[in-house]
């Protein structure tokens, strides 16, 4: 019974890691319970988006959490010098 | 408005591709458009100290084909187009590599230059990649850049 | 403002040529550029009757060449451009033929997008060629078209 | 001693040849005047633009014909339809 956390950008560097496993929990803000208080900061950042799934979330709040959920982190895209 | 003839090919690659080979192919099998317009987007090549050594772009499966999909299909609801073609790369670049191409078919040539440039602009700030750059030796990952939703605004 | 690494090559020719080969070499020859634009027209195939069977392209010698390097210049003044090359057909040409290739290399592309949307437009409406079709067996000159000055128009 | 006239596009329908050679006459009445009356009538209509030696002539009557000369009748470049 796991959730998978996933950190792009720079999101990944504040984790340490590109993907973790975490023990499933019922709301993102167990999840956040769970993790370093730097990596909290970073993922409750302005402008980080949350993808459940594959789908994009509009509200922190509103997803009930499965077993085998994929959780993703979203910072900005990166823009382009071109 | 689109037509029936019209054709959309979306590619995220995550190995190296040949612009001018996709685009006499593009352009062969769109005999009916008059112009084809291309968007080349390379890796530069900074002779200069303190250019980029290697630039990586990641992205995120679930959402950023889809996505690109998405734009496709906007732009040929928009313009006037035989065809689209979108080929974005994802994973490690040297400069002098190509990153990104689009190229856009059609009977008058306004509608095909308005649809890159369009494609280009929300590729470029809208579409889920992120990138870093190694640049000393030491990779950063780049910020978006105010121009880039200036870029967008133009379309609104 | 055109720096001073930037090159410039305006080519008219009587024999067809490879827009897919131009590009590629073109592309690699601005590695500083991160961006190519191009645009190629051809003669289009049409699978209906009375489509264009040929096209012949007339130029005047003391006048098509000089006038087609001023456009050149003009674009390269206006916009900061790593590179631009102009190929122009002459001669008579079989649908899918390639006609035309402008290609502009910036390191910001919004600055190649609008060099050759200016160039093709101006191309178009006042570089000195004279142009027939064969239709039904049967050559007729082509006239202005009133678009024609109104794209000009866009950019005055 | 002799001009050279050259009609491009459709007026070279209009003279039945691309280039022709005419005897020297010091002004360009003085070779409409040796012409066909339809032929002289299509390259004075409006548009019509005149280069002498490669050089575009604004003013008709203007020039002063030596020999050798060559005399371009221009008229409109065609539009694309692209």
């Amino acid at each position: 019974m796991a959730l998978k956390l996933v950190f792009l950008g720079r999101l990944e560097d504040a984790a340490g890691e590109a993907e973790r496993k975490v023990p499933l929990v019922a709301t993102i803000e167990e999840v956040f319970a769970g993790l370093e208080p730097e990596l909290v900061a970073a993922l409750r950042a302005d402008r980080v988006k949350l993808a459940v799934n594959g789908v994009l979330v509009r509200d922190l709040d509103a997803p009930v959490l499965r077993d085998g959920d994929e959780l993703a982190f979203l910072p900005p895209v990166s823009g382009g010098a071109v | 408005m689109s037509g029936v003839t019209n054709s959309v090919d979306v590619r995220l690659v995550t190995t190296a591709f040949d612009p001018a080979r996709e685009i006499a192919q593009f352009t062969a099998a769109h005999p009916a458009a008059g112009g084809v317009v291309s968007f080349t987007g390379q890796v530069r090549e900074d002779s200069q100290a303190g250019g980029v050594e290697a630039l990586e772009l990641r992205h995120y499966g679930p959402l950023t084909l889809p996505e690109m999909e998405k734009l496709a299909a906007t732009v040929l609801g928009r313009w006037d187009l035989e065809g689209l073609l979108v080929i974005h790369r994802s994973g490690t670049m040297q400069p002098g590599e190509p990153i990104v191409l689009v190229a856009g078919a059609s009977r008058h040539r306004r509608d095909a230059f308005a649809a890159v440039d369009f494609a280009m602009d929300h590729l470029k700030s809208e579409s889920w990649f992120w990138k870093r750059e190694k640049v000393g030796g030491r990779w950063r990952w780049i910020e978006p850049r105010h121009e880039d939703f200036e870029d967008i605004r133009r379309w609104q």
